[in-house]
């Protein structure tokens, strides 16, 4: 309906491929960067920021990792959040041992531990599929933990057990550490994920990404067309790891500030997935819908008693909570499979064919 | 290149100035427009686009190329093939040297296209593609003075024989040798322009009149480009145009409209990527000026309803009521009328929700002016688009008039009438009701054929149109019937048999009608309903039937049929010139018409006399006072038996109106 | 290279010496492992009834055992008497396993096998919550004597040394058998068994000959509900009643691997390597890695498994076809 | 069953391995060899799918491999694209012979195939399948895919032409961005086909490229397989049904049952063998 594409005409095949053809998607697009960019800023307050804005940015990214993995590949993988460990106890490592390197190159170098361990697990994948595959993923996830817990090394023998983030100043500014705002993480956050995400697309959309789909959707005929399983089963989880471990640094670094081995632990590997799932496998849109779904519901869950002023403990809106996001896991398998991304891409569908049901 | 273009200006009612040729125009355009897009073609799936100065460039190489081929002033050379650029550049190429194009029908069949090749004596064939080179490779023997053959698209064409068959890539490289060798070609050509006069031949159009062998309409080059420019004047066309051309290229309304009109006005227009994409690529460029034939905008509209049929329960239901919100205030608002501030309101909603959004997926968003012409439009079909906001008009017209005799100007528009004479037409009624014509766009004369050249266009040239019609009070033009059918009652009042048959057949639940009256004392008709439709109404109002024939006598279909008729007795009682072709009475045949049966041809037009013989009885009747008739008839099934259909068919009467009883009737049925 | 070769030997020689030398403390670890085996290879067995059946890989089943644990402690809590409360528990799997039928597998037929392992994990969020939710979140200890087991031990005296069996365990291990045997002659005697097979074989061929899918997936859903209720009891009974239990029960996931998903046989012998797998490799190698390998070893053995043998045990080769 | 021994006897047009000729065909004598299968012989677990098969495929020509369901074509096509691996026999292809070859090493080598039931990406639109076809003649790296400026979007556009160019040629650009899933059979065979020609394969492979296509789908797909042949003088071989289609399109027919060879020659040769007679009426062995 407000999709009305009438004269518009591609006359390049630059343009035609462009991520977003439609012009209303391109606004619609810009107005979001603004949005996140200068109206979150200004307007937001440093609650919102900080419980709700920053951690939704760190799961989009983990979730766009997953989903390469997940969504473009098709590789189960339930180790996602031993992946974020790797990269958060790397950046922790390099931060400690370089303190005078810039704290975005380390974070950006910590993606490449996560990506070496990501191939190292997904060196089975040649040989298993589907759910052997998965399982072959949580003997990852175990084992890193059980790293992340016996390597004390890792944590340069910190009595806690923790990691602690040192203060790490850019332009001048406390980007991490305690003394840095609210507001200065976010926005520093905010443009890694979004130049991370515009990577991820030009990736998939190029003959790397296609290779991975090619595997995912019919994977003999991919081979017959001259796709090394080899090589684009372990480029995808090398990419896709690598994602998780900037998410895993940037969670630790932006985020949390101190983290343990719980930060890291299968829950989070369920987490990210079920972001990835709710969202949408195969959409890098959805990978935020699906962060901001699982993310944000339990926030509001949790707002609802004190806003209606009911003494209901904050245990009680977890567990509901739990219930919710587990009743609607089941009901968005069984109504749209593909996630709220599709949901939006039909949505989106109909508002261009508008008024007629479907496109003809 | 740059040689500036001879002001040689022709003048026409004192005010159109005009260059000679179009090729002129083509010169002009690459100095004016230099850098304004002038020509689309989506090919391998995007716009490749031409500015003037680029069209220039191509129609100029291949022009010299045909020359260095030996394309002498006169020739003829035939363009066959669907709307791609380097055709259209064709024309302009061949004009330039002062050939005459000769576009054909690309769907017609090796025999007819033999006919037409054969008789405008065409020396080279521009073919689009393997399938029309093969066409006219099959004709050689003979085309005597057929030469070269050239094509656009290559596929399969390689291993023809390379010596007649060429590519016209290679006929560009042809042309770039030949300037190449002397330096002075691009001069001596753009003075060979300057040389065309305004009445030399400028194309020729093969009309396919229903009886006969096509004729060949020679238009001059004064013919089209005054047509050209009195069109763009009276619709304010500019350079901002935007066009696709998709109907065939030997149609002279084409011809207007994607060649002389956007080269006068320096438009740019649009050729699709194929004839199977065409809604989706009109939907892409989303025209401004756009013309299509009745048939188009009925089968969009049946889409429309086929489409929303499968919509949810709420959409359709809006959709339902912004339409009729539509009917009620749609055309006074494009019309520039006042509505009032509720309509208004529902109306702009409508627009936000319904109209808006089903303009964007006709492409129709940008459209300005629309034009339909060939055959009568459905009332229906006409008003919905108008309703919707679009600027939807009609023209009646002729290829030996250069397509434009009248036309609806903006805000006067009635989907009964074909509107004003254009500018510089003259218009009068003979005697007889037909319509004729003077305009500077009336043809030269057809080719080879002065017989018919003497019969169609008097000495002081008016032009017959063979059209029946009359000038009505606000000064439009109805056209109601073809001249030679229209036949007279015995009270001397005129009988136009298509008119009220089309009149009946806008009615979805109407497929067929037969009317007669000729040398008869009323009028009456044979009424064919459509078994889809009808069946779909049956269906909604419980009616249970067997059969087509048990549901064509179904007490309630006659009922149906009878208050069409009524209706149309009305409205043909508000014209006083048919007011008396009133139909008295009518039945409706048990049997569908069809062509397995010799009663339709077989592009499904009704074959009159077969009809009377077949059905004398039942015509009997119709001017007997009998209420029924039993008819026993042959038929052929679909397996090839045949077998008797046997029936006793219901004749109705059906009370008539004079001229006030109209005028209340018009106001109950607002 | 000195410390290579000791490494070496520390890591193949010194635990062989170490098993020989202490064969009773051997012999308990096994004993140990057996029975924590037989836990794992019940988790197991409650997947494998499922994916037989209905190709649904359960991932819900180690919270069915908790779930199923905690409404019979629950319920005695409340003072219903033990064996009432072992019976409501068993309606209450029962209407666990029509309500999963009904609300979730009856709508997602024909979908693929990964979006109905999501559907459960989606189902092991609403029982966690749910469970969290109405018996709290606190560890609970299983009503063991109430139902009439034994919590004593006995003592086996050999190599001079002692090996311990606590009672508990003798009766998991017999149950355990018991119910393999009952699920034996269940799948190859009953009619409802038959028809379970059949439709683990075709699905179109159990329909036409007239078995409703939507009864037998109800069937096997409830079975496993009951297995889980009994592995429910038997794990309760030696440690608590507890949500970390969930976290354990994923070990059935490789104790699958090693055993084949459709395989019950597979699921017993896969359940007893894991478990004895593991103990031994905590014992006699954990304190070389700083301990808490059993975390670990069961999924890193099913992965190296993998990498041989990616059929399972019992699993054929398969040929594609294109 | 007949023996092979026995096949080789009866059928007239048999030639002996690597000899290229086929009786009669003074045309193909003259063309190089593309392909050779020699004695080739496969098995499952014990069973034998191929048994001692031996024939040729020339440069240029179309050629057909029929016989009954079972007969071992699909099977004989898994072979020469490396999917399955032949216990016995040898395989030479442009003159080279290779005993094992990775799919995808087959596809590198100029070799490319359709599946009997459409293999298509069913995630992906026309245009990205046919895309994919190219994915061997993309060369840039990581890095430039990442950015997607200069050469990688170079490439990316360069590709894309080749593609549309296919597009225009199969006369499927009302689809190009439609997903594959919902498009009738027909089209995702004729897409199929736009991928395997995306891979510009010397030769190609078709398994039943019309199978379960009405009349006029066939006769598209028969046209466009004669288009493809001349235009860009890719060598066919394909697996087909319908007699009258092979007789058409084939320059020779290889004839298999039951793993065997019962002949070999030009369509008509093959057309009046008695064997393929009685193997085609289902005369028991």
């Amino acid at each position: 309906m407000f999709y009305r594409e009438a004269g518009q005409f591609k006359t390049t095949y630059e343009a035609d491929q462009a991520m977003l053809p439609i012009a209303q998607d391109r606004v619609g697009l810009l107005l979001i960067l603004l949005i996140a960019f200068a109206a979150i800023p200004l307007l937001a307050s440093d609650f919102f920021i900080s419980s709700i804005m920053i951690p939704f940015l760190v799961f989009a990214l983990a979730a766009v990792g997953l989903n390469i993995l997940m969504g473009y590949a098709g590789q189960l993988s339930l180790g996602t959040g031993a992946f974020m460990g790797v990269g958060a106890y790397a950046c922790y490592k390099l931060a400690t041992l370089f303190p005078d390197l810039n704290i975005l190159i380390v974070v950006f170098l910590s993606g490449f531990f996560a990506a070496g361990i990501g191939v190292i697990f997904g060196l089975p994948s040649l040989r298993i599929k589907g759910l052997y595959l998965a399982i072959t993923t949580l003997a990852a996830q175990f084992f890193l933990e059980w790293c992340f817990i016996r390597i004390g090394w890792l944590y340069n023998y910190n009595d806690s057990g923790a990691i602690e983030v040192p203060q790490r100043m850019l332009f001048g500014l406390a980007i991490t550490g305690p003394h840095a705002t609210p507001i200065t993480r976010y926005l520093v956050i905010l443009t890694i994920v979004a130049i991370m995400t515009l990577v991820a697309a030009n990736v998939l959309r190029g003959r790397i990404g296609r290779s991975w789909m090619m595997i995912r959707d019919m994977d003999i005929a991919a081979e017959l067309m001259g796709i090394r399983p080899l090589f684009s089963k372990l480029s995808a989880f090398a990419f896709s790891s690598y994602y998780c471990g900037v998410a895993g640094a940037l969670m630790v670094f932006f985020w949390l500030g101190s983290a343990e081995v719980e930060s890291f632990d299968i829950n989070h590997s369920f987490l990210i997935m079920f972001m990835v799932i709710i969202g949408g496998m195969g959409s890098l849109a959805g990978c935020f819908m699906g962060a901001a779904f699982i993310w944000v519901l339990p926030v509001i869950l949790r707002a609802i008693p004190s806003a209606f002023e009911l003494n209901i403990l904050a245990a009680t809106m977890e567990h509901i909570s739990s219930i919710i996001i587990g009743a609607l896991i089941i009901f968005f398998l069984i109504v749209e499979p593909h996630g709220l991304a599709r949901l939006w891409r039909v949505g989106k569908e109909k508002l261009r064919t508008w008024p007629f049901p479907y496109a003809t | 290149m740059n040689k500036p273009v001879n002001e040689q200006l022709l003048e026409i009612g004192g005010q159109a100035q005009s260059l000679p040729s179009v090729p002129h125009y083509l010169l002009r355009n690459a100095e004016r427009y230099r850098d304004k897009i002038a020509m689309r073609h989506k090919d391998l799936g995007i716009w490749r686009e031409w500015t003037w100065a680029d069209l220039l460039v191509e129609v100029r190489r291949f022009s010299l190329g045909l020359a260095q081929l030996g394309l002498q002033p006169g020739d003829k050379v035939a363009i066959i093939g669907n709307n791609r650029p380097r055709l259209y550049w064709t024309f302009a190429a061949v004009q330039a040297i002062g050939g005459v194009p000769v576009p054909v029908y690309a769907d017609s069949v090796a025999e007819e296209m033999g006919y037409v090749l054969d008789h405008a004596g065409i020396r080279f064939a521009v073919c689009q593609d393997q399938e029309q080179v093969d066409k006219v490779l099959s004709l050689q023997d003979k085309l005597v003075g057929l030469e070269y053959l050239i094509y656009d698209e290559d596929r399969g064409l390689r291993a023809y024989d390379q010596n007649q068959v060429l590519a016209f890539d290679y006929v560009q490289t042809l042309g770039d040798q030949a300037v190449e060798r002397d330096v002075g070609a691009v001069a001596s050509w753009c003075d060979a322009i300057d040389n065309i006069k305004p009445d030399e031949l400028c194309v020729m159009l093969y009309t396919s009149g229903t009886t006969g062998r096509p004729k060949g309409v020679m238009l001059s080059h004064r013919n089209l480009i005054l047509t050209c420019l009195n069109a763009n004047r009276f619709d304010s066309l500019s350079d901002r145009e935007e066009t696709i051309a998709y109907l065939p290229l030997a149609w002279v309304g084409d011809h207007v409209f994607s060649y002389g009109q956007s080269y006068t006005a320096g438009y740019c227009v649009c050729c699709p990527e194929s004839p199977d994409t065409v809604t989706s690529d009109r939907r892409e460029i989303a025209p401004s000026y756009f013309f299509a034939p009745p048939r188009v905008f009925e089968n969009l509209l049946t889409s429309i309803t086929v489409n929303m049929e499968d919509a949810g329960r709420v959409k359709r239901k809006m959709f339902d009521y912004f339409i009729n919100v539509a009917n009620k205030h749609g055309e006074k608002i494009l019309n520039g009328e006042r509505v009032s501030p509720i309509g208004s309101l529902m109306y702009g909603l409508g627009r936000i929700f319904v109209y808006g959004p089903l303009k964007n997926r006709l492409g129709m968003s940008k459209v300005r002016v629309a034009y339909t012409a060939g055959e009568a439009i459905g009332p229906d079909i006409f008003r919905f688009y108008r309703s919707l906001g679009i600027n939807l008009k009609q023209l009646y017209g002729q290829t030996e008039a250069s397509v434009y005799i009248t036309a609806q100007p903006d805000g006067q528009i009635d989907a009964d009438t074909v509107g004003t004479p254009s500018l510089d037409v003259e218009i009068q009624i003979a005697d007889n009701g037909e319509v004729m014509y003077r305009s500077p766009g009336v043809f030269l004369g057809y080719y080879k054929n002065d017989e018919a050249t003497q019969s169609t266009k008097t000495a002081d040239g008016w032009v017959h149109t063979g059209d029946a019609g009359f000038i009505d009070d606000a000064g439009h033009l109805r056209i109601i019937d073809r001249s030679k059918d229209v036949g007279k009652l015995n009270d001397g009042g005129l009988f136009p048999p298509k008119y009220i048959e089309n009149k009946l057949k806008f009615f979805s639940d109407i497929k067929e009608v037969v009317a007669f009256g000729d040398g008869r004392d009323y009028v009456s008709v044979f009424v064919n309903i459509d078994l889809t439709a009808v069946a779909n109404w049956a269906e909604r109002n419980n009616i249970v039937y067997g059969s087509y024939q048990e549901l064509a006598a179904h007490p309630d279909v006659y009922e149906m049929v009878h208050a069409h008729v009524k209706k149309v007795n009305a409205d043909l009682a508000a014209e006083p010139r048919v007011a008396s072709a009133q139909i008295k009475r009518f039945l409706v045949l048990h049997k569908e018409l069809d062509a397995d049966d010799g009663e339709l041809t077989r592009t499904l037009k009704v074959r009159r006399n077969f009809i009377v013989e077949r059905y004398g009885e039942l015509i009997d009747a119709l001017y007997s006072d009998k209420t029924e008739q039993f008819v026993s008839t042959t038929v052929t099934f679909e397996d090839g038996r045949s077998g008797k259909i046997e029936a006793t068919v219901q004749i109705q009467d059906v009370e008539g109106f004079n001229h006030h009883a109209v005028h209340s009737a018009a106001e109950v049925s607002a | 290279m000195e410390t290579f070769v000791a490494g070496l030997h520390a890591f193949l020689v010194a635990p062989f010496l170490d098993m020989v030398s202490l064969p009773d403390f051997l012999l308990q670890v096994i004993w140990e492992g057996f029975v924590s085996g037989i836990l794992y290879a019940l988790i197991a067995l409650g997947f494998v009834l499922i994916y037989k059946a209905s190709a649904v890989f359960n991932f819900a089943q180690g919270i069915m055992v908790v779930f199923a644990a905690l409404v019979l402690v629950s319920l005695f809590d409340l003072g219903v008497p033990a064996w009432l409360a072992l019976i409501i528990t068993i309606a209450v799997m029962g209407l666990l396993a029509l309500s999963v039928e009904r609300l979730v597998l009856r709508k997602l037929v024909n979908q693929h096998e990964a979006i109905l392992l999501m559907a459960t994990i989606g189902l092991t969020l609403v029982l966690k919550g749910a469970g969290q939710l109405v018996f709290g979140g606190e560890p609970k200890s299983m009503i063991t004597e109430e139902l009439g087991f034994s919590t004593g031990s006995s003592d086996w005296e050999v190599f001079d040394g002692i090996v311990i069996f606590q009672h508990i365990d003798i009766a998991a291990a017999v149950i355990a058998i018991i119910m393999v045997a009952v699920l034996g002659v269940f799948f190859s005697k009953t009619r409802i068994g038959r028809a379970l097979r059949a439709v683990a074989d075709d699905h179109q061929a159990a329909l036409s000959v007239g078995i409703s899918l939507n009864q037998i997936w109800a069937i096997v859903w409830f079975a496993s509900g009951i297995v889980a209720l009994v592995t429910g009891i038997m794990w309760g009974a030696r440690s608590d009643v507890s949500f970390a239990l969930e976290i354990i029960a994923l070990k059935a996931l490789a104790v699958l691997i090693l055993g084949g998903f459709t395989s019950v046989p597979g699921a017993i012998v896969g359940g007893l390597i894991v478990g004895i797998g593991e103990k031994l490799f905590e014992v006699y190698w954990g304190p070389m890695f700083g301990g808490g390998v059993e975390a670990w070893f069961a999924y890193v053995l099913a992965l190296i498994f993998l990498l041989f043998r990616p059929q399972g045990m019992f699993g054929e080769r398969h040929i594609e076809r294109v | 069953m007949s023996t092979p021994a026995n096949a080789h006897g009866d059928s007239p047009a048999t030639t002996e391995p690597g000899v290229v000729a086929a009786a009669g065909d003074n045309e193909a004598q003259r063309r190089e060899q593309l392909l050779s299968v020699e004695n080739v012989t496969l098995t499952f677990g014990g069973v034998k799918a191929i048994s001692d098969i031996s024939f040729n495929i020339l440069k240029g020509e179309i050629r057909a491999i029929i016989g009954p369901n079972g007969a071992g074509k699909t099977s004989m096509l898994n072979v020469i694209n490396g999917f399955y691996h032949p216990q016995k026999g040898r395989i030479s292809y442009k003159g080279k012979t290779r005993k094992r070859m990775k799919p995808y090493q087959a596809a590198s080598s100029g070799i490319a195939r359709t599946f009997q039931n459409v293999a298509l990406f069913s995630g992906m639109s026309t245009l990205d399948n046919i895309m994919s076809g190219r994915s061997l003649k993309m060369k840039r790296g990581l890095i430039w895919q990442m950015l997607h400026v200069g050469p990688a979007r170079r490439e990316e556009i360069a590709h894309r032409e080749h593609v549309e160019h296919i597009i225009d040629f199969l006369e499927i650009a009302h689809i190009r961005k439609q997903p594959v899933g919902k498009l009738p059979y027909g089209l995702q065979k004729r897409v199929e086909l736009g991928r395997a020609m995306a891979m510009e394969p010397e030769l190609l492979l078709l398994d039943e490229p019309m199978a379960g296509m009405n009349l006029e789908e066939k006769e598209d797909m028969s046209r466009f397989i004669l288009d493809l042949n001349s235009e860009f003088g890719t060598t066919i071989a394909l697996i087909e049904h319908d007699m009258g289609v092979v007789m058409d399109l084939a320059d020779r027919v290889v004839v298999l049952d039951y793993g065997q060879k019962i002949a070999d020659g030009t369509p008509a040769e093959v057309q009046s063998n008695q064997n393929v007679i009685d193997a085609y009426l289902g005369v028991a062995h």
